[in-house]
């Protein structure tokens, strides 16, 4: 706690600039041009400062930013912010992916206004998730991420759009309750034991904790986590909200608000209850295998595109649950780039199915095809990104997944195996969708309306993409170099605070 | 006095089952009042015997609140049981379920 | 010369499939063309021109690390040694001349960029399984492999016959890929290594039953792609595809990959000798199967489908027994006369617009050149003496044979059957294609030049292929077998006189089947419908089985999962919990019932709830 | 002596509430009720509560009972207005119910040998009761005096209310 904060605080401008330009764009909601040019200004600037210290950061441990202040000092809860290589990463792609979602929506007609201003309200809420050190400040952006979620979904969805949000807000609330009063208790019992009340993890890993209370505290901070991961069988919120939000909630959903539980499995349920995540791994592992072929067996049987890449969404969580599980240093990487990855791919495939939807008005396998012959450019990138999906070697998500199934076989090579099967139904429910999509006859939806293959707004939004997933795939050591050293800190159970990081 | 203080106990206790019963049975608003007032009085015998029995003057002064908050109860709910029977000419208890969920 | 210079071999088809994928639509067609089978060529003149790095340890050159995660360090590397050399040689040499062949085929198609793109791309993840020291590059290739044949296979997908032929074959291989994946992991999580040079010496070390499971495992993945029992049902669909497609999966690059993948990894394969003779079990079993197929096919290049899996049976037949140089050697003259089958057989769908060969006949005399092109091939293939294939088969079932024990006699049965059965239906193709009077009643097409000219190089390997390691027993050194040295297998001992009586018994298979064909075929025959032919049609009903075994219960566990687990489980779990919730309030709210009487009566259970327990705890 | 009386007050007074609880007519049980008020107020008297004794006959036995008879009257709830009152099946489980908790009740009463002692006889004057109440409470006399003038001006202002609707009712 002793470092000192640095000069500038960039940190709080990632989560203030957002969170202004919403409450802006939502004052001023009968100006909706200004506040879509506001919108994309803004993240576009969040985008140009995460670029920015990830290229001075280029590849260096320990914490690069830091910024802690007191905030309620009653309770002694700080304001308390931190950026590591593996924040880092989700960061970039909360930037990244935001702007992404601000074009996508760029002729949404409803409440424009208020429309830009959830998303920039949530771009707040996921950064203070990704960089908070303190659980009280943790707790806050995990609830503040949840509404603007539950309005984007409820208000803008599809047509089921209120059971899905309803669905949503109940299954991610019952999780993030359980963990609000595993904090309360921690907070108590470090606070009777040193009398240093304390909301801080760093503070928190050192509480010991009465063998009888341990399991229910880890259980419940992992259910939260568990439940926005999704592990099966906590999924089932996620096809529903996945097919029935606007597609740059589904965008969000996918690339980013599954990360944070993720994240929070490896920044708070493992390093503060290290001997129970040891204990429990193997279990974790077990509902991630059964996940991963669980969720691909229904996948396989979608009929709407959009609720099959939701099932896909699941399987692939389960494989990054299965590489922290493997608790080895190749599967972690793998675990964490591939939810970067899996951010860029099945995000490009929801954009690419909003696309396809609003050319078609269709989500139905059974009443699109034989796109290719109308919109080739179009139908190229959704077969580049379905490939991806599937872990086609060259392409990003196949480094993630070897990664960690190279890490899980020499964890356990049951575990190993046992996923690689998974990577033939991920091929099955993925030729399916290409097939039902892009191949085959055109006829149906397809041959109703008059093809506009992509214009320039949609070509500049996938060919980053498109960019990124060649570059994770051939070259990773870029985006696996910064969380190198994290993840060696996290598998010795070394301090949170150990090292000062060194940007000017 | 040579009374024992489970005798007073006895007895007020008796008088508030008395109004008690009075509450419970009785329909008419004015006799569920006078059951609250029974059950008040009651009250008042054991605060006045535990003065006694203490040697403290405070249970009696609380019986002297009890009645300035009863006549403060009593003639609030009169002005009420006044309202209710000009609004529905009935003052059985059961017809005023206003508040039925 | 500096070894990096190798990387233009893969990465010249490479470039070219990118720019055709990027920039083919805008580009002029001829240009777009030029490209794509300037770029092969190219690799083939830098391979001639490079050819003098091979020596016998291999050269090796690394383009940069690919991945990098704790003891994992995945170099991009590809080694040059006799085994990748020669085939590379033999990959890029016929995809020239495929490529040349298909810019004459697809004249007529307007999407040729995709199909140009998708080509080169093949030849570049070819070129990758070929050269890779790495297992894990390997894997790039193996996949990359698979995909390029699914987006080929499925080239005409307005036809969801076609596309569903794509997906197959992406499929079955890739269940096959997952054993190789497996077989990958394992090797990693024992050595720490993936490089093929290190795991090749470490094998030594392993146990028994691990060599054995691994072999197994690579198999496994060999058979996905090398179509080879049980995993084979893709490759006759895969003739859904454009023919230079089906030239190229079954000549040069994807059928083979298997065969070489077990050559390359023959050090660990070898020291299992379960795992060896599994291999040559399944090569057999997989030659006798197809062949038996191709005998009552219908259509001409499903009738070399089979072939081709019968021909690849027999190379696995040859690793099994160990005698790699003798698969390498009937893989380099079945890549020359297989390809040049496939390409004759495009001229003959070109010329008749008929696939059916009950339906074409008469060729010969329309179209000599193609006509004896074609004999070329079809000799090779069956083996007819002094021909390529006559020698390469002959070195195989000389091997099988000299193997010794009661095992090796059968699969040399089963082998000598085979290659009985491969003449026959080599001969049934010929006469009912090219002799008779022509029956097609399709629209026919002008043949143009540059596929008619591809077909004679071809023809001229094929048939002087054998001298490529002419044995000694015929006058030869074997230049292939001393060519490869260490990566040639096992030694063959056997007398001249055993070569000899082998060679003399091939002839006579050769002219029994011969004879046999012409009777049966010369004349055209009549249709005669029967359940065996029907059963031999469908390949042993292999697709049924498949299906009414694995893909049905598959949707419909996926369906039932779904429905039931999905749906009805966890949804209807938690709908339900939220039911009783609702259910309770609602019983909560009847209990509010608004009369004062209810809730005093409630107070007053209360309160004797109250004072029994506080009487309790006095009393006790 | 006082010991006789307590008990013949006590009885009285059960007595007189037993029949004031049971009358169907609310003018007898208010009658009854008085003289009930009174036997405690004598019974106060004994304990040695003068002043409280005093204050049970004049606001209890004198105002609020009157009060009750206002209303009574002024709603005519003479006798042939009165409503049925409850029969036995109504009074049964109400009686039992009330039974059971007074036996209850005199029973942990008579397990706690703390309440088997006697009372003395324990004098307050009103001057001394004066002292504690303004000395010791001063708080809660204000409380309570706000809570009079509070009961004062609800007590007006449903009644005033009433004539308001009334009004509206005839416009």
């Amino acid at each position: 706690m002793n470092l000192e904060p640095i000069t500038f605080p960039w940190l709080t401008l990632l989560i203030v600039l957002p969170l202004l330009a919403a409450a802006l764009s939502l004052v001023l909601r009968k100006h909706p041009v200004f506040s879509r040019w506001l919108a994309l200004g803004i993240t576009l600037a969040v985008l140009a400062i995460t670029i920015g210290i990830f290229i001075v950061a280029d590849g260096r441990g320990g914490w690069l930013l830091y910024e802690d202040y007191p905030w309620i000092a009653s309770f002694g809860i700080r304001y308390t912010l931190g950026l590591d290589g593996i924040s880092l990463l989700l960061v970039l792609l909360t930037a990244f992916t935001q702007v992404l979602a601000i074009l996508i929506s760029w002729h949404r007609k409803y409440q424009m206004a208020v429309f830009y201003s959830m998303l920039l309200f949530m771009e707040a809420g996921i950064m203070g998730v990704f960089l908070s050190l303190d659980l009280f400040l943790f707790y806050l952006f995990w609830e503040v991420m949840l509404i603007p979620m539950f309005f984007l979904i409820g208000v803008w969805g599809h047509e089921r759009r209120v059971y899905a949000a309803v669905k949503f807000f109940i299954f991610t609330m019952a999780g993030s309750l359980l963990m609000l009063l595993a904090i309360i208790a921690l907070y108590l019992l470090h606070g009777q034991q040193t009398g240093d009340y304390s909301f801080a993890l760093a503070a928190l890993k050192n509480t010991s904790i009465p063998p009888a209370l341990e399991p229910w505290l880890y259980a419940a901070f992992v259910l939260a986590f568990a439940v926005k991961v999704p592990l099966v069988p906590l999924h089932t919120w996620l096809p529903d909200a996945h097919t029935e939000a606007p597609t740059a909630g589904s965008l969000d959903l996918a690339g980013l608000l599954l990360k944070t539980g993720l994240y929070g499995l490896i920044r708070i349920a493992f390093p503060l209850f290290p001997e129970m995540a040891a204990a429990s791994l193997p279990l974790l592992a077990a509902f991630a295998l059964f996940g991963i072929f669980y969720a691909a067996w229904i996948a396989y049987a979608q009929i709407d595109a959009k609720r099959l890449i939701a099932y896909s969404s699941v399987a692939h969580v389960g494989f990054m649950v299965l590489g922290l599980c493997a608790w080895n240093v190749t599967a972690m990487e793998g675990s964490i780039l591939l939810m970067f990855s899996h951010g860029i791919t099945t995000g490009a495939l929801f954009l690419m199915m909003g696309m396809i939807h609003h050319r078609t008005e269709s989500r139905e396998i059974g009443r699109l095809g034989g796109i290719w012959g109308k919109a080739p450019v179009l139908s190229a990138f959704f077969l580049f990104f379905a490939l991806a999906s599937l872990g086609l070697p060259g392409l990003n998500n196949f480094v993630g997944e070897i990664l960690i199934l190279l890490g899980a076989f020499h964890a356990n090579p049951l575990w190993g195996a046992l996923a690689m099967g998974g990577v033939v139904f991920a091929a099955a429910y993925m030729l399916r969708l290409v097939q039902g999509v892009i191949w085959g006859p055109s006829e149906g939806r397809t041959e109703e309306i008059t093809w506009t293959d992509l214009h320039p707004r949609e070509l500049l939004i996938l060919a980053p993409l498109a960019v990124l997933v060649l570059w994770i795939g051939l070259y990773p050591e870029t985006f696996l170099a910064p969380i190198r050293e994290p993840v060696r800190n996290l598998l010795e159970g070394a301090s949170l605070v150990a090292m000062k990081g060194g940007l000017p | 006095m040579i009374v024992p203080m489970s005798h007073i106990l006895a007895f007020s206790g008796a008088m508030f089952f008395m109004g008690f019963a009075c509450v419970l049975a009785q329909r008419n608003l004015i006799m569920i009042l006078i059951g609250v007032e029974v059950m008040l009085n009651a009250v008042g015998l054991t605060l006045v015997g535990a003065s006694a029995l203490w040697g403290q003057v405070d249970g009696q002064i609380f019986v002297i609140f009890l009645m300035a908050m009863t006549s403060a109860e009593v003639s609030i709910s009169l002005a009420m049981v006044v309202y209710l029977h000009r609004r529905s000419k009935t003052l059985e208890a059961d017809a005023f379920s206003g508040m039925k969920g | 010369m500096n070894p990096n210079l190798l990387f233009i071999i893969p990465l010249l088809p490479l470039a070219a499939a990118v720019v055709n994928a990027v920039a083919g639509q805008f580009l002029p067609r001829r240009l777009s063309e030029g490209i794509a089978v300037g770029a092969v060529g190219f690799s083939t003149i830098a391979t001639l021109l490079l050819w003098p790095l091979v020596d016998a340890e291999g050269v090796r050159a690394e383009l940069y690390t690919w991945i990098a995660s704790g003891d994992l360090r995945i170099p991009v590397e590809i080694v040059f040694d006799p085994l990748s050399a020669s085939m590379t040689l033999m990959v890029v040499f016929v995809s020239t001349l495929i490529h040349l062949y298909a810019v004459g085929y697809m004249r007529e198609e307007r999407d040729y960029a995709r199909f140009f793109a998708l080509l080169n791309l093949f030849v570049f993840a070819m070129l990758t399984i070929v050269l890779a020291d790495n297992l894990l590059l390997l894997f790039l290739g193996w996949e990359g492999v698979g995909f390029c044949s699914y987006a080929l296979i499925g080239y005409w997908y307005r036809e969801k016959k076609n596309a569903d032929a794509g997906r197959k074959a992406f499929l079955v291989t890739r269940t096959g890929d997952v054993f190789l994946g497996i077989a990958l992991l394992w090797l990693f999580s024992l050595t720490g290594t993936l490089s093929i040079t290190g795991i090749n010496q470490a094998a030594f070390d392993f146990g028994s039953g691990t060599l054995l499971l691994l072999t197994l495992l690579l198999l496994a993945g060999a058979c996905g792609k090398s179509a080879q029992l049980p995993l084979m049902t893709w490759l006759p669909d895969a003739m859904a595809g454009p023919t230079p497609v089906s030239a190229l999966i079954h000549a040069a690059t994807m059928v083979t990959a298997g065969v070489y993948l077990l050559a390359r990894l023959f050090p660990l394969v070898s020291l299992s000798s379960t795992g060896m003779a599994v291999i040559a079990a399944i090569g057999a079993a997989s030659a006798l199967y197809a062949a038996s197929c191709a005998v009552a096919q219908r259509e001409i290049k499903k009738v070399l489908a089979y072939s081709t899996m019968s021909q690849v049976g027999f190379m696995f037949l040859a690793i099994g027994v160990g005698a790699v140089g003798a698969a390498m050697f009937h893989l380099f003259t079945h890549a020359f006369f297989k390809a040049l089958l496939f390409m004759g057989a495009g001229c003959a769908i070109h010329l008749t617009g008929e696939n059916d060969i009950f339906r074409m006949g008469g060729l010969g005399r329309r179209a000599p050149l193609v006509f004896w092109t074609f004999l070329a091939g079809a000799l090779c293939l069956a083996g007819a003496p002094l021909t390529s294939g006559f020698f390469s088969k002959d070195a195989i079932l000389l091997a099988t044979f000299a193997g010794g024990g009661v095992f090796q006699r059968i699969l040399w049965g089963v082998a000598a059957a085979t290659a009985l059965l491969t003449v026959f239906y080599t001969f049934r193709l010929v006469y009912l294609v090219f002799a008779g009077s022509p029956r097609a009643a399709g629209e026919a097409h002008r043949l143009p030049g540059v596929m008619r000219w591809t077909l004679p190089p071809l023809a001229v390997l094929a048939l002087a292929g054998g001298l490529l390691n002419l044995p000694v027993a015929w006058g030869g050194s074997g230049v292939l077998n001393s060519f490869l040295g260490r990566f040639a297998g096992r030694e063959i001992h056997a007398s001249h006189a055993l070569e000899w009586g082998l060679a003399g018994l091939a002839t006579l298979l050769f002219v029994l089947g011969w004879l046999l064909a012409r009777l049966r075929y010369r004349p055209f025959p009549e249709e005669r419908i029967s359940p065996a032919r029907d059963f031999l049609l469908r390949g042993w009903e292999a697709d049924r089985l498949v299906s009414a075994v694995i893909v049905r219960p598959f949707t419909s566990l996926a369906r039932i999962l779904w429905q039931r687990g999905d749906r009805k489980g966890i949804d209807g779990f938690l709908e339900g919990t939220g039911h009783l919730l609702m259910a309770m309030g609602e019983g909560l709210r009847r209990a509010t019932t608004g009369r004062l009487h209810s809730y005093l009566g409630g107070f007053a259970w209360g309160l004797i709830a109250l004072l029994g327990w506080m009487l309790l705890r006095y009393a006790f | 002596m006082s010991t006789v009386l307590f008990y013949i007050l006590g009885f009285t007074a059960l007595a007189a509430t037993l029949m004031c609880i049971t009358r169907r007519n609310p003018v007898h049980a208010v009658i009854y009720l008085v003289n009930a008020f009174f036997a405690l107020a004598l019974l106060f008297y004994l304990l040695g509560a003068p002043l409280v004794a005093a204050w049970e006959v004049i606001i209890y036995a004198g105002a609020i009972m009157v009060l009750f008879l206002f209303i009574i009257m002024m709603l005519e709830l003479a006798p042939m207005h009165t409503p049925a009152g409850p029969g036995w099946k109504r009074w049964g489980p109400v009686a039992a119910l009330s039974l059971i908790l007074l036996c209850c009740t005199i029973l942990m009463v008579a397990v706690d040998t703390g309440s088997s002692q006697s009372v003395p006889f324990f004098y307050v004057s009103p001057r001394v009761f004066g002292t504690v109440l303004f000395k010791k409470y001063p708080l809660a006399v204000q409380v309570v005096s706000f809570q009079l003038l509070f009961a004062a001006v609800g007590a007006y202002y449903v009644g005033r209310s009433e004539r308001l609707a009334d009004r509206e009712d005839k416009s």
